[in-house]
């Protein structure tokens, strides 16, 4: 008798068309019901940003950094702008600062929203799919109310913001955040405490804090391993430094303590909001060097309207020679842009590094040696929008 | 610390490696290296407690004939660099892009190295799972981010 | 020609209700079964929807809440295209989804809704029922295996894992209500639940075990593990498309609504409070049977908008301990309670 | 697999929950067809130019990140048209323009029959967005946030 050797691991192809795979391929290993091998395949919505980037002018290039990480794109326009104003070397009156930081946090909020909720519907739970993506639409509301779009705000220009808090926006956020405060305690109820998700998501694709770091892993999943790294403490810009806020950290670095820090750091998101409708200053919004290029009408508008008009040099902005690097604390992580300039009306190189392109790296690392079940959990637990990875 | 502080510090701590360290008025630390000394500059700045790679970045720079590679360093754990990123620049021919890989060095740029790879099409030896990555597989003609790749633009009447 | 007719029309409706004939294609069999399953499945639907903040099916029969959304769903996938894969086994992948059908609904002829009409009278019905039960999911590993896709093959093993570890509890709790009114047919069961000793009051134990169990069994929340969508795509049924799939579908639906009838009857006193004159005319007991199986159905869909899903291994642990436990305890609780009545303790 | 009696609180708990929303009013979908979400002043909608204002300075053409806006010849000057299939909405145009010759309208529902249609040359650009269809019975609300249920359509 003679023995037909087999393999003995099965291979998984989980997507790019598969309910749980986003717009990437996961291949994996299986012995039996445990991964052995993993390895995400990337790059099935690249769309080239960094080389479209160099065709476009500087400004015409906040729409297309908003674009990848799509459910985030405030902080996204807010680092490429800082990168921007720290080249062309222009600070943005207080009040446009506030407000930018208003407009972050409250996207935060959203992206956090969004990202529990794929969490949720990636381990079987409907309800906690639907919840927040409703309660994501009252943050849209009020961006909507602030920047007159839904979802791709542009709000963040150089030298400002584009448009100032409308009329009764204060009382609007606050009714919103308590609503929102009423709901995480019935999603404590109903998803976070539910035995069945602390049984899916504890101990679930734990990352030790040691592999945390040499990964170079960002946002709350990084935080969620015990780094209290946040850049908006570490290196703050806008008006972080003034604000109090805590930076969520856990221990654990498993897949539960992720989704902890990002249900914290909602709250505290809600809590720089409010400090920054208390504190927020009156004055411009925009840079007087761009207040200057403007036509009396223009300066009419936007005294009786309170929405930002472009200077003219808007069109073909033209930064001094040089190189710049910012980064900036986005929804899922530390945003990186890099941007070099040759003087020219559109950027020599323009690098964006997103959290989720680094966050990759985690996969590898944290999916073997766990069950087949747990690929969606895991995965939902970091986060991880293909978009904004491939960029 | 300060920035200046830190570009002290680096001095100190790369000595030897004929490296440039460079301050631009932005505040940005650059610190130029030579392609054959990239590993051990890099050893030592993780020594120093530089933990994380932020970004790769390929730069062609065809005037000069060549692509310069920038690694943005910073780090997690040690306070004192956190603040700071630190870019470790050097450059290879644009006609025969070598450059060892740093992925031993920092697990952090094993995507970021396989990224400029891909879209810049510098070659780092000694990377273990160098390929494609956001392009087809089957893509072919020169990296996308070369500038003799040049994309159609339109001007602005109808 | 007149009275010919007349007299076919006759003939015909006196076969129909031949309880031979009734009971597997009427009630409880497959008319009541089906339109059970349209109904849950939308009140599923709705009910999901409306805790998630959303209308839910709408707008087929707006005025009715949209309840005929399933009706026009099964005619569409009456309509689709049936896709058998190159590769496949193709007999069993063709005849899979009908044999599941057929399995899950043939219990029926064993389930006596109404204490006097029934299809055949067997002192085993209890035991019947739930041996037949058992057979579907060798048919759910048998459409996995023979799909011959990944995803369904893992989908079939599951299932075939956790048929070992929810068949047990159902069979243990069945045997300890067996024991504690001393008898295997069900008709004799539910006339012992008469002063108002409810099985499921009587031995709780065995009511949780066996209600679990059933929940896991019919791919409920949270124990939906071999169809779970994101991790499998969708099971065993992965390669099947049309009305293929809306077999595969409805198999769970109505097994469900078998196996709750079945509790009704076991645990919830059947079409007990009947008083007479009413048992006379099997129609309002079969109601009551039907009601009380509806509202076990109805908490099994609803788990839906509460729980995310299990991973096998830990509804594999729930199987083996917890609910192994409790129906094993359930079983000592009724040689316990026969004890005290022979014994006269009381 | 623990089982005790906090587990089986929370088991219980999370159920109540549910059944709390399946008794409470709240819902944030809006009934599309019956009711249509009227847009917020400010709303960044479909864009309408002034021919007489406009002074052809092609800002909006040079702004205008997806080139969505050309500049067409016309008899006296040249005026911007504007494409709809590339146009996303950014209010760069309209925010540029330095005599406020484009406005934004309170329109947003980019459904056109032909891909033709979606160009609107310098003429349709003043004429501004077609209106658009409406059911028959539908009624017009406004979205209001609200402490208990989110949103209030009303």
């Amino acid at each position: 008798m003679t023995l037909e050797v087999v393999e003995k691991h099965l291979e998984l192809l989980i997507g790019p068309q598969h309910p749980g795979s986003g717009h990437m391929r996961l291949v994996a290993k299986l012995d039996g019901d445990i991964i052995v091998g993993f390895d995400p395949d990337v790059g099935f919505v690249h769309r080239a940003v960094e080389k479209i980037a160099e065709t476009k002018g500087y400004v015409q290039i906040i729409p297309l950094v908003e674009r990848p990480p799509l459910v985030d794109c405030v902080n996204v326009n807010l680092g490429y702008v800082l990168a921007l104003e720290k080249l062309l070397g222009v600070e943005p009156p207080p009040q446009a600062s506030y407000l930018r930081v208003l407009a972050a946090e409250l996207n935060r909020v959203a992206s956090h929203l969004y990202g529990i909720a794929i969490h949720a519907i990636m381990i079987g739970s409907s309800t906690m799919f639907m919840w927040p993506l409703a309660d994501r639409e009252v943050l849209l509301e009020l961006l909507q109310d602030l920047s007159g779009a839904r979802v791709t705000y542009s709000y963040v220009i150089p030298g400002g913001v584009r448009r100032g808090l409308p009329e009764g926006f204060k009382e609007k956020a606050l009714k919103a955040f308590r609503y929102l405060r009423r709901r995480l305690r019935d999603y404590d109820d109903l998803f976070l405490s539910n035995p069945v998700t602390v049984n899916r998501l504890r101990g679930v694709g734990v990352i030790e804090m040691r592999d945390a770091v040499n990964l170079g892993i960002v946002g709350p999943n990084l935080r969620a391993s015990g780094v209290p790294y946040d850049v908006r403490r570490a290196e703050p810009y806008c008006v972080y430094s003034d604000l109090d806020f805590e930076v969520m950290t856990r221990r654990e670095g498993d897949a539960y303590s992720r989704l902890l820090v990002r249900i914290g750091e909602i709250e505290q998101s809600m809590k720089i909001v409010e400090q920054c409708l208390d504190k927020n200053p009156s004055g411009p919004i925009l840079h007087e060097s761009f207040l200057r290029g403007l036509s009396p009408k223009a300066r009419a508008y936007m005294e009786q309207t309170g929405r930002v008009r472009f200077p003219a040099l808007f069109s073909a902005l033209k930064p001094p020679q040089g190189e710049v690097s910012v980064r900036v604390e986005a929804g899922r992580g530390e945003l990186f842009f890099y941007v070099v300039s040759d003087g020219s009306p559109t950027p020599y190189r323009l690098r964006m590094v997103t959290p989720s392109f680094r966050n990759l790296a985690a996969f590898r690392h944290v999916m073997v040696g766990n069950r087949l079940a747990d690929i969606p959990a895991i995965y939902g637990s970091l986060d991880y929008f293909p978009p904004e990875a491939d960029r | 610390m300060s920035s200046s502080g830190v570009a002290e510090d680096l001095k100190r701590g790369l000595e030897g490696l004929l490296v440039q360290v460079r301050e631009d008025a932005r505040g940005g630390i650059t610190v130029e290296v030579l392609p054959d000394r990239l590993v051990e500059a890099a050893e030592r700045l993780r020594n120093l407690g530089f933990d994380h790679v932020k970004s790769v970045t390929g730069i062609d720079l065809p005037s000069e004939k060549r692509v310069a590679v920038v690694y943005h360093l910073s780090s997690y754990t040690n306070p004192a660099y956190v603040k700071v990123i630190v870019a470790l620049r050097t450059a290879v021919e644009r006609s025969n892009p070598q450059l060892p890989s740093l992925s031993k060095v920092w697990l952090s740029s094993h995507y970021l190295e396989r990224e400029t790879f891909d879209l810049v099409g510098v070659v780092f030896q000694g990377h273990p799972d160098l390929g494609r990555i956001l392009l087809p597989d089957d893509y072919e003609g020169p990296p996308p981010l070369r500038k003799d790749v040049v994309l159609k633009t339109e001007g602005i009447d109808a | 020609m007149m009275d010919s007719i007349e007299g076919f029309v006759n003939v015909i409706l006196g076969l129909l209700f031949t309880p031979q004939i009734f009971v597997p294609l009427v009630y409880p069999g497959l008319l009541t079964a089906a339109v059970m399953a349209i109904v849950i499945i939308w009140l599923e639907r709705k009910v999901a929807a409306k805790v998630q903040l959303r209308y839910g099916p709408l707008y087929v029969t707006k005025r009715m809440g949209g309840v005929t959304q399933l009706v026009a769903d099964l005619i569409k996938f009456f309509f689709a295209e049936v896709i058998v894969p190159r590769d496949v086994d193709k007999l069993p992948f063709k005849l899979g989804p009908a044999l599941l059908l057929t399995f899950s609904l043939l219990p029926v002829v064993a389930l006596p809704v109404s204490g006097q009409f029934e299809a055949f009278r067997s002192d085993a019905t209890l035991f019947l029922a739930v041996a037949l039960l058992s057979v579907g999911p060798i048919y759910v590993i048998i459409v996995g295996w023979a799909s011959n896709n990944k995803f369904a093959l893992i989908g079939g093993l599951r299932e075939g894992y956790l048929l070992v570890c929810y068949e047990l509890p159902v069979f243990i709790s069945a045997l300890a209500m067996a024991v504690l009114y001393g008898s295997l047919d069900l008709v004799e069961l539910v006339r012992m639940q008469g002063p108002g000793l409810w099985g499921a009051l009587l031995n709780p134990f065995a009511a949780v075990s066996f209600l679990v169990a059933t929940f896991m069994s019919t791919s409920r929340f949270p124990f939906e593990i071999a169809e779970a969508e994101s991790e499998i795509v969708m099971g065993p049924y992965t390669e099947y498309s049309g009305i293929c799939y809306g077999l595969c579908m409805a198999y769970s639906y109505i097994k469900l609504y078998v196996k709750s009838i079945l509790f009704a009857l076991v645990f919830l006193g059947g079409w007990l409070p009947t008083v007479w004159p009413f048992t006379l005319d099997p129609t309002l007991p079969g109601l009551i049977v039907a009601f009380k199986a509806a509202a076990v159905m109805l908490v099994g869909v609803f788990l839906r908008a509460v729980y995310p899903r299990y991973r096998i291994d830990q509804a594999l642990q729930i199987g083996w301990r917890p609910l192994f436990a409790l129906s094993t305890a359930s079983l000592v609780w009724s040689l316990f309670m026969v004890g005290v009545k022979v014994g006269g303790w009381v | 697999m623990r089982l005790g009696l906090p587990d089986i609180k929370a088991h219980v708990r999370a159920s109540e929950t549910a059944l709390k929303y399946l008794t409470a009013k709240p819902r944030i979908t809006v009934p599309y067809p019956e009711a249509l979400l009227e847009l917020p002043q400010g709303y960044r909608g479909m864009v309408k130019l002034n021919v007489e204002t406009c002074i052809s300075c092609t800002q909006c053409a040079r702004i205008c990140p997806s080139n969505a806006i050309k500049m067409h010849k016309r008899e006296r000057k040249r005026l911007p048209g504007i494409n709809y299939q590339r146009c996303i909405f950014c209010g760069f145009c309209v925010d540029i323009c330095p005599v406020i010759a484009l406005e934004f309208t309170d329109v947003h529902d980019l459904a056109f029959h032909t891909l033709p249609e979606h160009l609107f040359e310098p003429e349709g650009f003043a004429k501004g967005p077609p209106p658009p269809h409406v059911a028959r019975g539908t009624r017009k609300v406004r979205t209001e946030i609200d402490e208990v249920r989110g949103f209030k359509y009303e």
